[in-house]
């Protein structure tokens, strides 16, 4: 709590801290936009994007969007898939304590073994 | 005879040294109060895992002769001690970062926008909270109230405001759950049903690259310029990374459950503890109840204003209802957002497009504390 | 022929700074000491997760030149600092809150008549100490083994005779563990075939109200009376409260779990670290196990005789054999009433209702620690 | 540490500490009964107690008693009940670890999307 | 036109106490190192465990103005109390006791041989470390890393050369990850095909008594004759002992979860934490990684050698391969020696008769950490 | 970091490191040895060892090594004891997670209940 603040002006307060936090999230976009840009993984969407903008229907995303939403499958309706996309969204603090677990098989003896035997047949 | 004079004065003894002839009107009444909180927290489910611990630790700090804030180390002091040094805000936001999936923040980075406008509301407040008399050091940590993010508050407090703890986080609690009765009027009131109805693009596949390479890149960025969050945000960060990383299961699942659930139970009942009569029952407190109101509203308008000018910016493709998820309070807000989508049109989905802004809303948070703390302290 | 010569200087040189050279008679038997209590803990089951870390800590704690008591700091000072300062057994009463359920209790709350009784035991170990000599404050410690609550006895230990901790811990979870051993002759001895065959009348449900409100209200009124077990007593209720609200059960799961684990490791082995043969290899340490013995059977009778009063009042509604589960030991002396009724009366569930007088005692045991602390402190 | 005790006669000292113990826990108990009273939620139990009392079975607790005990079906043996009630009351320090792990199953994501439905029905 | 002076002047203010104005072109440089730690950690995943939040310490150390290395008591302060003062090794060692089967060793003790005979590669590093001019508490906090016990080196720097801490940890954990690569063209050019295909005969089953006795044992003689590190050997045994008794599972369940992965993310991010471009950008760090790469090697051939004298003296028993994994890094070198047996013969398991020398190797480094403390403490 | 050391001279320090290491493993390998010999509940094993040292067939451990190895049923192939000995092995740091906690099963209420069961058979 070295120096004292600069000015008591709660206007220029309210000023100077919007602006820069205006500012570091704009550049934090902008840097978003680049690791995006830079990614060399993506996938070349160019083809794609032309038609799934047309038709923003469910059914296309089947086979475009699995990392943010479930496959969809056919016949599912639009009710089940609400439901199943809060239940997804609901990973507040109350709410994450089941599902992690999950993730977590990945890491059991099994899939060392698997590794294991992986690398015995090179 | 003799045996039962000892008797009696014995009693008596333990009688005079109880807390019942140490009790003062204050201590009944922060009593009470956390005996309300405690209502609030099981009853009404207001954020229950906090405000539990903080109104049994209201309780606990109200007993008088209990040596809890005497010279002498125990159990209570020692929770003490990693308030009052900022040591468990810190942990708690490494379990969120390991909790949170920012997909949805990256594959529309735009939103960001919308967590930077939510703001409005912590800045709001600042200013009231200035006008009304609280000096600039009170007047921020008030004002961060409006961010909707606990461990924000509670860290940005216990720096700059250590007397307005209790009622910084009571109120911002109390807030965050009140989320689903706040914001939705707010929301009718700022947008039209025309507005309400649109349906958003779907959002693109993220990969793990942009994944794992965000929170670095954050962190970096971030730490450099505002370094007094460093602390809260490479936690956050590092907790995501755990997540994200796909080889650290171990200690996500560890910072997500037991960890964080550890550091909880101490971080409430160690800020419960905080809230004793002479700092707590005063008018200040009733001020900063009612400027949290502000800044909850405040923020939910300017995310909403924001929102509406995306909206016209890219010609109608966003919903200016998850403009208001902008507030953080993860993932209330963003649900919010969505219910009333749903009521204007039933089938619009705003949940996914709504998460955007709510985590951005934490980074958001995040960074106004870290001002705030770059200009005050 | 210099090299040998320093090779053998260097090897003496670590051979006089190794544990042997400065090894004890006393370092000896104390390890025996630990070895025995290892057996117990492992071999014969006596309550091995407490018992295991107190005797492997006994015996690290005899290796001599290890620095564990040294100047600087070290995992084994750390875990010291803990015990020392009464830190450890709050946070293990918070995971046997939420491990506890009172709704026996609040079924029948007359059983809490037993849960004072069987502390008679307490207080019979107490005159006995003081009548072989042991001071009032050593006491009063050494009679708190006849509550069979081993937190409850670490926590009157290290504030009223710290050097008798190893003692008075080895002997209370010692005879927690013995209680279906020393128990059963006594309740047979005591009551008649008749009373033991009594079959109680089934409990009244207990409603979410009752469950939620009791902690509470216990935390306020004996805290304020008995301001030392403000902690104690505290942490049980909101381990409890955790359990109880319906809508914390993350914090109810961890305190039952993660946190009272690596508690009771640092518990149990920071115990065991303070065994020396200063303050173990004496006298006293016998006549501490034999007293302990006496408060056992002590409360033990008490809560009989009680039960038998009370079946008396009742017209014979109460069974005296859950009067003995009063001297809690949670939950092993309840079920050793169910299996002495069982013995006598194929098909007499006693269970249920000796689940009132044992929690019943958990409090009991609380109060009188704060008694003791209240008039001695 | 502070004042030296009152008094240092062991049967005084027993004396005082066992009443002390009896008083805080008779209070303890009329506070139960107070708080059974003031209970808002309770069930009117006047016309079933007298019921109850007379054919003190356990087949009658199916209708009254699922705070306490399981609900208890027709056809089930004493012996069943024993060993759940045992199994119940077992959860002393060693033997508690998965039965609460279940209870948990209440804040997975899918009870906050129960409760996000509700929300939406309102 | 005050407010917009008084506006440029804030932002400025801001800017100045940002970390870019402070930031150095060492910072900038360790940010890099801790950026391709984490490409290592994360992408190859070298020990992601550790080397992740190692990884991320580093580069939160290297933000400047941050405050974690003032004054004033913050969590990232804290987190280093447990690096400086050696608490935490000792925890991670409670967790991998519990993770650890000492059977195949207890079916072949002389592999205990093999776990010995890999030290070589710690000594000498040792005197490779003092050759090119590192003072003797640095050449063995160097020879360590040969070890291949990423705690016990830790343990060990910070004893002898906290300043090294940084540069050992990274180079134990990344040639730990390394063994597949490091091992196998030493494990061929120093064994025959004829020795490769050797098939061992199966272990003999171990009983529980064994099991239970044999970390009781280990622990009195070894922390007897090598005092300095009871501290890790005595958690290492007594987490052995959760595993083994059959009736603490609780704690060992925890002792190799909850709390090892706590402990593990403190123990990683402190040990980043000391990671600074004073310290780390010097030529010694690159000798540090070229040492660390000899002490890995001569501790393959070190064990490979005593294997074929084993497989001699024992008249062809004993396949040379399993002595390799007497470096432990538990359980790769083991798998190596699997690996290696399988393609020289397909159907040759060896896996289980290389976890005895595997196992060893720990216990074997923990003397050699604890014989150096005795001779240079 | 009392007296100073010994000596400096490199050869020296790593002779006397070495030699104490080894004496220190091989005391500790003749202390495995003594377990083994005062071992009270190890089988008798002479009678069945000649027969082991002649077939080392997998098949024969069935009945006698049930600690360290799997039961093994006729017909099991070795590729899948490979596998599964590798799995048991894969304890590392990083694979323990699942296998430990099913130990725990041990702890229940049940395994309570069922030595309250067998308590009162006596
Ligand atoms: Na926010
Ligand atoms: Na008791
Ligand atoms: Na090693």
């Amino acid at each position: 709590m070295g120096h004292s603040p600069v000015t008591t002006n709660p206007l220029i307060i309210m000023m100077i801290n919007m602006t820069v936090v205006f500012i570091v999230l704009v550049v934090l976009m902008y840097l978003i936009k680049l690791i995006h840009f830079i990614d060399p993984t993506k996938v070349k969407e160019k083809p794609e994007e032309p038609v799934a903008d047309e038709p923003p229907l469910v059914a296309v995303k089947s086979e475009t969007a699995p990392a943010l939403e479930p496959v969809v499958e056919q016949g599912v309706t639009p009710e089940i898939i609400a439901a199943i996309s809060a239940a997804v969204a609901a990973y507040g603090f109350a709410g994450q304590v089941r599902a992690v677990r999950i993730v977590n098989h990945e890491n059991t003896p099994w899939r060392a073994s698997a590794r294991f035997n992986t690398l015995q047949r090179k | 005879m003799e045996a039962l004079n000892a008797f009696t004065v014995s009693l008596q003894a333990v009688w005079n040294d109880s807390g019942f002839s140490a009790f003062t009107m204050g201590n009944g009444i922060m009593i009470l109060v956390g005996l309300v909180l405690l209502y609030m927290a099981f009853v009404k489910e207001f954020e229950p895992l906090l405000l539990g611990p903080i109104a049994f630790g209201c309780i606990l700090a109200n007993f008088p002769n209990t040596g809890f804030f005497g010279e002498e180390m125990n159990v209570m002091k020692a929770i003490n001690f990693g308030i009052t040094n900022e040591i468990f805000p810190p942990l708690i936001f490494l379990g969120i970062g390991a909790m949170t999936d920012f997909s949805p923040l990256l594959a529309r980075p735009t939103t960001l926008l919308l967590g930077a406008a939510a703001q409005i509301g912590v800045f709001v407040a600042l200013g009231g909270a200035m006008l009304v008399g609280f000096n600039v050091h009170e007047a921020a940590a008030i004002g961060i109230i409006g961010g909707a993010d606990g461990p924000t508050s509670i860290y940005l407090s216990t720096k700059l405001a250590p007397h307005l703890l209790g009622a910084i986080a009571v109120a911002a609690y109390s807030y965050m759950s009140l989320v689903p009765m706040i914001q939705p009027p707010i929301m009718k009131l700022m947008t039209t049903q025309q507005e309400r109805e649109i349906v958003m693009k779907e959002l693109r596949p993220v990969t793990k690259f942009e994944r794992i390479v965000f929170p670095i890149v954050a962190t970096i960025f971030i730490s450099l310029l505002l370094p007094p969050i460093a602390a809260l945000l490479g936690c956050l960060m590092l907790g995501n990374l755990f997540r994200e990383s796909g080889v650290t299961d171990r200690l996500s699942d560890t910072a997500q459950n037991s960890l964080i659930n550890i550091v909880t139970i101490f971080l409430g009942t160690g800020t419960g503890m905080t809230m004793n009569a002479h700092d707590f029952l005063r008018a200040d407190t009733l001020l900063i109840i009612g400027l949290g109101l502000v800044a909850f509203m405040g923020g939910t308008a300017g995310g909403l204003v924001f929102g509406k000018i995306m909206c016209k910016l890219t010609g109608g493709a966003i919903n200016p209802l998850i403009g208001s998820a902008g507030v953080s309070a993860v993932p209330m807000a963003a649900r919010v957002s969505q219910l009333v989508g749903m009521k204007s049109k039933p089938g619009n989905y705003l949940l996914m497009h709504a998460m955007g802004p709510n985590v951005a809303g934490v980074i958001g948070t995040a960074v106004a504390a870290g001002t705030m703390l770059a200009m005050l302290k």
